[in-house]
């Protein structure tokens, strides 16, 4: 057991710290509003140009080749430093790891440099009307045509859709397959024809989230990622990628328990017995959030795979990311419904039991795949 | 004994329900947060004047309905389920008794719902309601003061129930109403009951709106809402609910009674019903799934207002630590030293 | 809304706060050991001789007429007193309604009298090793003979089963018919030929659990309670019964977080702030529970009925019980782990949501009758 | 960088499982309840001793095994597994490297297995396993003595956990062995430590038991464990337990290596393990249904020793309170004063 860092780690900290100190914008308006998503592009765009926006990608993507330990140094820093949630996130998050698997070289060409330089920007084109939670049941189509794919349906909940510039999404290719069946991954650029976004409101009242609807949208056949008729498991591969891209970086829950901390100091006159508990509780859980994230790195760096351990890691950053903010209001006393970054940060933290796969499913997950309890 | 609403008051209820029904649906409230929510307002005000419910606290000599804070327990349990864009808890339970106490001719034009008022005395600088009212209710240190706000220039607050029009409390000096201790202290009761009562009726809201939505939504071939862990859920909410409704009732008969424990009645109304209200939002949202997290859905109309008003007239530690008192527990220690570091 | 006692009232409490002062025992044993239980049926005989056994019983059982008002309130004052659970509970909380409903008048004026008198000891035979919370699976068998029912089967979880004279229960006398068909109600002496009595211990160490075994059981025709083959409905209908004996006793809850409030302040020196969050809340929760249930009986003497909702009582006293419990513990310190009321009544607490139907089940119940979700 | 076991350290705990799995099985800790109980411990305590296990902090030249609190964690999640109803914290991780650095005689025939030692210094005036131990080490102030309790009169006292073996410390002076608060402080945070792993083992083994009750038994025609609500219920002792063990191993690293920080997070350990076993332990007789209720199967023997434990060597409120000292967070102030009476 060793918990400390090398030299070469220390001085990787060293360097992002200091350039983050100097070049983390201050009040940065929210990434889900028109305006603001413009100046966390801006932002985007000087993470890549001193080769920030992607450290543990190959070089020649826009990356430093960090390990795995690197990379997880830079989210700590990068929260610590105040640094806004990343606008490019489920890019560089959810669509890069099944891309550096799936993709032909082409592809990864075409896709991954656009991408890190923040000039392509990715949404998810999961969830359907009728798909939320039960992602199988997925009913946007996609026809084969001479030379590529004619494309029709609906997809929702796509995180900032109104802003993005391309969509990954499943498509049902073969409508006799039932379920999981049938489905393949498509990369449909959102300027072709035929289709239409709208953005609509989350909980804190930005735009953060599109319908995209699709009306004999046209794409060539290397739209499609990794094989027609893997969708399904080409997306899930993506969740137990061993590059650990997709692992929630702990670095934010520690800076937010820390935040707390602060807040709990600067209205120490204020500070119910309560409050203070949920305090050393909240950084108590973002530590652990921690030390579990680095026991699950040297296990993927030993190449011991994770798999449905994830749903424990989601499961964990979810109820303590609410926790955290309940607490935080309960400081604020009656200045807790006054918008501001506790009040956003709260309505944000009650949607991180619901995405990417609600907390019931993951916790029937759990009991299925690592305690072994019996489907029905 | 009887603890149960009488017919009268479970008519008069009734009344409120059916008039806000047609009249408070969740487009108004969802209007009261743009720019055009000032009309619909007005209209609304009037409506609720024309009921008789603005003077509902105000003796019946002085045009009001004479009634106690026991009959208003269920008319603001309608208040909050309708989520009422309106400080009709603080014009009806708060303000309005105060004016009539003290013969002032302001009561008049308020319960006839020519004016509208709100109040603040938990001490916040923020003003609730401060956009569309004409008279404030503010404290300074016990004694209570009436702000005319007509040309006053408000510095508006965003807050996160986009329909609570609140602003900084103006420097405004206004005129003294009362500085008895006793006095303050009642109406200070007064709006935290009112507050305890209205976050029944939204819980109640919002738990309606998740049943119907599981009920009919599916997902993996069957409604959400026949899964076990749905349903558990939402048995809590219902569960945590019901118990909070006769500690309501029980802080306003005590409150109307005058009794030494209305302090602590109140306090234990307030706690428990602030405390639903945040395991409430978060279960009913959570039932809903994605659709519950959005803005073009009715839920976080409920929702939003539930938080605002938990966060209002004393907060969860607040209100337990005066039930503390009334227990007689002695204060907590930090027992941090090692036991041979022990301090005591 | 009334929240006042009436003179005649505020008598009856005064006549029965002097009688308990008077004659509550002191360091009772428990009720769930052989000496113990001895100790306990000369309390309940005491209680019978002064007519405070069955209060809310007719006059000509033994009871006082008494009104369920006056009926709570003397539980509120027995509890209050320091008396300690009836080990009789089972036979008048649980039989005797069901007795009033549905007995002949003879099998009324045979139990009844010598229930209240503990004469006759009543243990519950529902569960079964094969059927727990699936009541409808029992499989015990009675079958008819010339006169009688011949009986064959196992009976287990019979609380202080050891020490009882007499157990009512459900048995299958009807092979063909399935699942809730076919059940009857059968009272059955355990000292007939062909029953073994076993008890076992729990968690607690006592005695306090038995199976029962019926290797041909004779009993005759007047042990059937309530119609042959209506078992099922017998046995339920009493949980709803107006007279509104199966409520769970407040005074029971409100005792209990009287007794945490003078721990606490005994145990002021080592008062963490959550463990007085904890008095608080168990004060708060049994002063809810007994204000929903003078609710529940202000609805219950005015004819209207509460059904389903005695689910809500028990899922709310047992957490109740256990949370009341846990800080009681955490005032404790060190202490907690030692032999007392407080170890004891937690582990006591801990069979609050499993017994009379799991709290899994009581919240499906809620789901499915009050909110009126889907069954499936 | 390397946060998981070493091989040598998964081999060692591997050992020690293998041998209680068949040197301490549930029947063994059954017995230790009852008046049968003294042979059954000698023998295991002989068996421990074989392993080289009593001396494992002792070092090589002291014939011990030269193991850190490191090496221990793993060791602990075994014992706590299995329950072994003897000082082996006690023993192992605070008595043993205390007599070896104080070059006490009593320290080759406690690490021979010839002598069995407890430790009490929470000053709770209980003795666990006193009445199976021939040595123990008790605090007056920051001293910690070593009393010899052969032939010693010893006032046994009756805990939850039958096979505690308690007593009242007995009044006897006893020798001296330190007054250096930092060594008396290191000892107690090695018992904390080895508690916490212990919670950790216990909380696996009461796991391990209700997945398989919950597999097998059928209710509704179908395993209980396939219903929704008590996958969930298990899932979140997993998701518990889980996230306990990296904290538990990082206080071993911080008090292996002597760090300022070993004080906060042995008590970030023991809190969180001390929590965690309240809510496994009734989380899984939940699961298990009545029969987890009873002491004729083997839940309640994990289940009560984690109770004794969680509450000796500080308890949560204890170990949470110096986890907020350490954040530098302020007293707790008491709000029950109403907003105008406010005191600050």
């Amino acid at each position: 057991m060793d918990l400390t860092w090398s030299p070469a780690e220390e001085a990787f900290r060293a360097e992002a710290r200091a350039w983050l100190e100097a070049n983390v914008p201050r009040g940065l308006p929210s990434g889900d509003t028109r305006e603001g998503f413009a100046a966390h592009l801006e932002w985007e765009r000087k993470l890549f140009a001193d080769r920030w926006a992607v450290v543990s990608w190959p070089e020649r993507y826009g990356g430093r080749d960090a390990s795995l330990w690197e990379w997880l140094i830079f989210e700590e820093e990068y929260y610590r430093a105040g640094a806004p949630q990343r606008v490019t996130q489920n890019g560089i998050f959810l669509l890069a790891p099944t891309v550096f698997e799936f993709g032909t070289p082409e592809q990864q060409d075409e896709i991954l440099p656009k991408m890190a330089a923040a000039e392509q920007l990715w949404g998810q084109g999961w969830s359907e009307p009728g798909a939320g939670s039960d992602l199988a049941a997925i009913s946007s189509r996609a026809d084969k045509i001479d030379g590529g794919w004619r494309i029709n349906g609906q997809k929702t909940w796509t995180t900032r859709g109104a802003f993005c510039t391309h969509l990954f999404g499943l498509f049902r290719t073969d409508p006799e397959a039932s379920r999981h069946a049938g489905l393949t991954y498509l990369l449909v650029p959102l300027d072709t024809p035929g289709v239409t976004v709208r953005g609509f409101g989350r909980l804190d009242g930005d735009e953060g989230f599109a319908e995209v609807f699709f009306d004999d949208v046209v794409v060539p056949d290397s739209a499609v990622l990794g094989g027609v008729g893997q969708g399904w498991s080409v997306a899930m591969a993506t969740t137990g990628s061993e590059r650990g891209l997709t692992l929630r970086s702990p670095g934010r829950f520690l800076a937010a328990a820390e935040r707390l901390r602060a807040l709990a100091v600067e209205r120490a006159g204020s500070l119910s017995a309560s409050a203070r508990d949920g305090v050393v509780d909240a950084h108590l859980r973002a530590e652990a959030y921690q030390l579990f994230t680095l026991a699950q790195v040297t296990d993927l760096v030993e190449g011991r795979k994770a798999g449905a351990e994830s749903s424990l890691n989601k499961l964990y950053w979810s109820e303590l990311d609410i926790a955290l903010h309940e607490t935080a209001l309960q400081l604020l006393g009656p200045d807790a419904e006054v918008d501001g970054p506790w009040s956003r940060g709260h309505m944000f933290s009650l949607s991180g039991p619901i995405y990417a796969g609600t907390n019931e499913i993951q916790r029937s997950i759990v009991a299925e795949r690592l305690l072994g309890l019996p489907r029905k | 004994m009887r603890f149960a609403p009488t017919p009268d008051q479970l008519e008069l209820a009734g009344a409120v329900r059916e008039l806000l029904t047609d009249a408070c649906p969740p487009e108004v409230v969802r209007t009261a947060w743009g720019p055009e929510g000032d009309k619909a307002r007005t209209t609304l005000w009037r409506q609720l004047a024309d009921l008789g419910l603005l003077g509902a606290m105000v003796p019946e000599d002085d045009g009001g309905l004479g009634l106690t804070e026991v009959d208003l327990v269920p008319l603001f349990v309608e208040v909050g389920r309708a989520a009422v864009p309106l400080p009709v808890a603080e014009t009806v339970a708060v303000l309005a008794p105060l004016l009539a106490a003290h013969g002032s001719p302001e009561l008049g034009p308020l319960v006839a719902g020519d004016l509208v008022g709100t109040a603040e005395l938990a001490g916040s600088g923020i003003l609730p309601w401060a956009g569309c009212s004409d008279r404030a209710l503010v404290r300074s240190g016990a004694e209570l003061r009436l702000v005319d706000l007509t040309g006053v220039d408000l510095e508006p607050v965003t807050t996160v129930d986009g329909s609570r029009a609140a602003a900084r409390i103006p420097s405004v000096a206004g005129a003294s109403l009362t500085a008895d201790p006793a006095e303050t202290e009642r109406a200070w009761l007064r709006g935290a009951l009112a507050a305890a009562a209205q976050l029944v009726g939204l819980a109640h809201r919002q738990l309606d709106l998740a049943v119907a939505h599981t009920r009919e939504r599916k997902q993996f071939g069957v409604p959400v809402g026949s899964q076990q862990a749905v349903k558990h859920l939402l048995a809590n909410v219902l569960l945590d609910l019901r118990f909070c409704v006769p500690v309501v009732q029980r802080a306003a008969v005590s409150l109307a009674a005058g009794a030494p424990e209305a302090r602590a009645h109140v306090a234990a109304a307030k706690a428990m019903t602030s405390d639903m209200a945040g395991r409430t939002a978060r279960s009913t949202i959570q039932a809903h799934g994605a659709i519950g997290y959005t803005v073009e859905y009715d839920l976080h109309l409920y929702v939003k207002r539930s938080w605002a008003l938990a966060a209002s007239w004393g907060n969860v530690a607040h209100h337990r630590a005066v039930v503390a008192d009334s227990l007689g527990l002695p204060p907590a220690v930090d027992p941090s030293a090692l036991p041979w570091e022990a301090t005591r």
